[in-house]
């Protein structure tokens, strides 16, 4: 670390883990509604809890990203922060602003939270992922502006590199795209239309550049690899995602009304988006096998590599498995898109922000550049248990999906689909059972940060 | 001179080209159809498309991958052109 | 050549490529604003099915059920469920008949105490989206 | 005679034009293998297209091709000035693809014919307007590398950007070398 300033992500990360906490235990509850259907009912219905799950996602992911920026953009600019305080004040404006939606979430009917932020005004609530109150998403733009502000402004006044401008860009078109979410026509297909404009241009388009800088930055970092390899790699792998994702959108439009071209458009371009996962996987290997020095920090180097493999797995693979439009014909909708959603966002998105926290944390908390070797091995544990965790919820969750295609779409004699439902529960037992697996890594995740603090630090020969 | 050694093929391969395509025209024009002519069409694409990657792309002094990639492609394409209009005749 | 490829020509494909596949779907998006009239069923769409589509997201249906595919999976598609209930007095006649506080041991939807105004909006709302050419699916009447 | 390592130009444009040729080929395979289970439907459709046009199309792709090879000829001998008068007759080339393409669509959309006519249809419009696309963003490569030929900006030792340039331009040549036949002609 060189830069004071920098100092400020440590607040960002530390409320990131703080949700991300919130998260597993809200997806717990999920997953023991999915089979003890009363559990809790009715103070905290299913659909709440599963706002509060992917609401707090969004938002820890979020709060992952601007950490990142605020860590890495000084350091590349090679210069202190804009707006430091800036950056303070908006933190707990946001923190404020996701507490109390959270908050609303819980205390209140859904209808009441509506009526009384005034969704009347600018109805945008009540849709998958943006059941944001309005004014909690006219806060998310403002938080957005005045995060730009501060990025851009950094960037401006010191150096200029490719990974601090793909970061800028990515961002940018983050809040872009998120102002999407205030269009909501009563015509639901135009309603969906564009909301997959918020939802798919962020997972599959802008996301992807905020995951490739902040793993560029890291590989840079870690080993020491020319600065101009890494990014000439990095345009190429963003270059790819952008070709093939924008135009991938079209796997959304199969069924929601839109017209039947873009089954084949859609299919043909989405087929290709695992391209630019494998090769971000391939350069990863190639550029830690080539590194010029061993960095300490063996702990970070293995999740920038987990980022890597996992997001070529869950977004890759298993988004190929049913983005073709016959195959997607009959799983649209099923327990393989969920499949989907947990491995790809854990893979890409979860495991980058962890990466970046696990990079830049020993030396915000004063080290000279990594955790001490205790903290480091508990910290890799935790790795493995939440990674192969998230590997079998993502097996377990497949094997529900085919079994459900196949019942309630795909035999002779359909069936219905809460039938179907409990004749797959064994599936969502062992899904909850490994769910508990992943919240006893993340609990050794977050005792990582307290263990071996007053031992010296790992050593590169220690850390081999 | 190393700029004539790459014209003057390249001008032969040219009026082929040119030829090959009158062709594949002059049988569309004709309104033939059927498996054989069909056939005889696609060849006569992919040995263009053979010829372009050869010499204008200049592949033909590369070695290694590259040199067959555009090959691997027409091959590629051209056995799935094939094998689509075999299962109809 | 002193190097197989450079950073400057990866940039260039980089923006190239970005606006190039961006203008194309807009192209794309546009073909499909002159499709939709004869497919989004919108000539059904009056003051009944947008108060429908108010009380479905003022109560967040989607977090549960999907809507055309589209939503949470714990509870059944309802793209097609006037299909399947055959009726819109068979819908506000399910959602009304909610017990309050669930049955016991299984999934079930809350009681939302819903108007009859709303009831009828909702399930015209229902009935419209039915009413989307969906390209034939679900492949089952299940959903 | 002693072979090179990597083809001509920046070799991020062939894996630029690696990809391309993917989604083209993928594209192809989809239109036969659709047209399998509705030949009468093609048959019947592919009538419609202007054979003529396609014949004009396709000379112009290749003689522009051809254009472009003589205009690398040109910077390999150290004449850029020869090499702008290539790479401009080549872009007229292209110019007149564009606008034959154009009256065909304009025939088309003249009858109300879009992408949801038919699978016919969809297939025609779809591959011909990405390749469309594709002539115009190679013609805009062009066009750069023309500009730079002109104020000097290479020579006979460096000249990548002209290999670079002419590279995706025959990729676009290729492509159509295929489609031509695959959509106007083959049933």
């Amino acid at each position: 670390m060189k830069y004071e300033s920098q100092k400020v992500a440590k607040l960002y990360f530390t409320a990131a883990i703080g949700l991300f906490v919130g998260q597993i235990l809200f997806g717990l509850i999920l997953g023991a509604q999915y089979v003890i259907g009363d559990f809790l009912f009715p103070e905290i219905p299913f659909n709440v809890a599963r706002m509060v799950h992917t609401n707090l996602l969004i938002v820890w992911l979020l709060f992952g990203f601007m950490g990142a920026a605020y860590y890495l953009v000084p350091e590349e600019a090679e210069t202190e922060l804009f707006a430091p305080w800036l950056a303070k004040l908006m933190f707990w404006i946001f923190l404020a602003a996701g507490a109390a939606t959270v908050l609303g979430y819980l205390l209140v009917p859904y209808a009441t939270l509506a009526e009384v932020t005034m969704n009347d005004l600018l109805p945008t609530m009540g849709r998958e992922f943006l059941e944001q109150p309005t004014i909690t998403k006219l806060g998310i733009v403002v938080v957005a502006l005045a995060f730009l502000f501060n990025i851009g402004m950094t960037i401006l006044k010191g150096r200029k590199t490719v990974v601090n401008l793909v970061l800028l860009m990515g961002l940018t078109g983050l809040a872009v795209f998120f102002l999407f979410s205030f269009y909501n026509p009563v015509n639901v297909v135009m309603d969906k239309y564009y909301w997959w404009w918020v939802v798919h241009l962020w997972v599959e388009g802008v996301w992807e550049l905020i995951l490739g800088s902040i793993l560029a930055f890291i590989l840079i970092k870690t080993t020491g690899v020319d600065r101009e390899v890494i990014e000439k790699w990095l345009y190429i792998i963003i270059a790819m995602t952008l070709i093939t994702g924008i135009i991938g959108t079209g796997h959304h439009y199969y069924w929601i009304g839109t017209p039947e071209f873009w089954q084949w458009w859609g299919s043909i371009f989405s087929a290709m988006e695992p391209i630019p996962f494998f090769m971000m996987t391939v350069y990863a290997f190639n550029m830690v096998n080539k590194r010029r020095r061993n960095h300490p920090n063996k702990a970070a180097v293995l999740w920038a590599l987990g980022t890597a493999v996992m997001a070529f797995l869950g977004a890759g693979v298993w988004g190929f498995l049913h983005t073709l439009a016959p195959v997607n014909y009959y799983t649209h909708g099923t327990q393989i898109t969920a499949a989907h959603g947990h491995m790809a966002f854990y893979g890409a998105y979860v495991m980058i922000v962890l990466s970046m926290i696990s990079y830049s944390m020993p030396m915000m908390r004063g080290r000279e550049a990594c955790n001490s070797a205790r903290a480091q091995s508990m910290e890799m544990w935790s790795f493995w248990l939440m990674t192969i965790s998230i590997i079998f919820i993502t097996l377990f969750l497949t094997g529900a999906g085919i079994l459900q295609v196949y019942l309630q779409r795909f035999s002779d004699n359909p069936m219905p689909f809460m039938v179907v439902q409990e004749k797959i529960a064994l599936f969502y037992w062992l899904r909850e059972i490994t769910g508990f697996v992943f919240l006893l890594g993340l609990v050794l995740y977050i005792a990582s940060f307290f263990v071996g603090k007053n031992e010296p630090e790992a050593t590169v020969e220690l850390a081999k | 001179m190393e700029d004539k050694k790459f014209i003057r093929p390249c001008s032969i391969i040219f009026g082929l080209l040119l030829a090959l395509t009158v062709t594949t025209w002059f049988i569309g024009t004709m309104g033939l159809s059927g498996l054989q002519v069909s056939l005889m069409v696609l060849g006569f694409a992919l040995i263009k498309g053979q010829l372009i990657g050869d010499y204008f792309m200049g592949l033909k002094q590369v070695s290694g991958f590259w040199r067959w990639a555009v090959t691997l492609w027409l091959v590629l394409v051209g056995s799935l052109i094939t094998y689509a209009f075999n299962i109809t005749a | 050549m002193a190097q197989a490829f450079t950073k400057a020509m990866a940039r260039n494909i980089f923006y190239g490529g970005t606006v190039f596949f961006f203008l194309l779907f807009l192209a794309l998006t546009f073909q499909t604003h002159s499709a939709l009239p004869d497919r989004d069923n919108r000539q059904a769409i009056n003051d009944t099915v947008a108060l429908g589509k108010k009380v479905w997201e003022d109560n967040d249906c989607i977090g549960c059920h999907t809507l055309l595919g589209e939503g949470a999976y714990f509870a059944p598609e309802l793209g097609n469920v006037y299909k399947r209930f055959g009726s819109t007095d068979a819908i506000k006649a399910f959602i009304s008949s909610r017990p309050k506080d669930g049955i016991p041991g299984r999934r079930s939807m809350p009681q939302f105490n819903l108007s009859d105004e709303e009831l009828t909006a909702i399930a015209e709302f229902l009935k419209y989206v039915s009413g989307i050419n969906s390209a034939n699916w679900p492949p089952s009447n299940q959903g | 005679m002693e072979k090179n390592k990597w083809p001509p130009g920046d070799l991020v444009i062939w894996f630029f034009i690696l990809a391309e040729l993917l989604v083209f080929g993928v594209f192809f395979a989809a239109y036969a293998f659709t047209r399998a289970s509705n030949v009468e439907l093609f048959n019947t459709y592919q009538l419609t297209l202007d054979r003529n046009a396609a014949l004009i199309n396709t000379v112009a792709l290749i003689t522009s091709s051809y254009f472009v090879v003589r205009a690398v000829a040109a910077i390999r001998d150290n004449n850029s000035k020869r090499c702008f008068h290539w790479l401009l007759a080549a872009l007229f080339m292209g110019v007149v693809f564009l606008v034959v393409k154009g009256m065909e669509y304009h025939h088309h959309f003249s009858l109300g014919i879009n992408l949801n006519t038919n699978t016919f249809y969809m297939f025609y419009l779809s591959l011909t307007f990405f390749h469309f696309l594709h002539v115009i963003l190679g013609m805009i490569i062009l066009l750069a590398v023309a500009l730079k030929a002109r104020s000097g900006g290479y020579s006979a030792a460096e000249h990548t950007g002209v290999e670079t340039g002419a590279s995706y331009w025959h990729m676009v040549d290729l492509v159509w070398m295929i489609l031509f036949p695959l959509v106007y002609v083959m049933r």
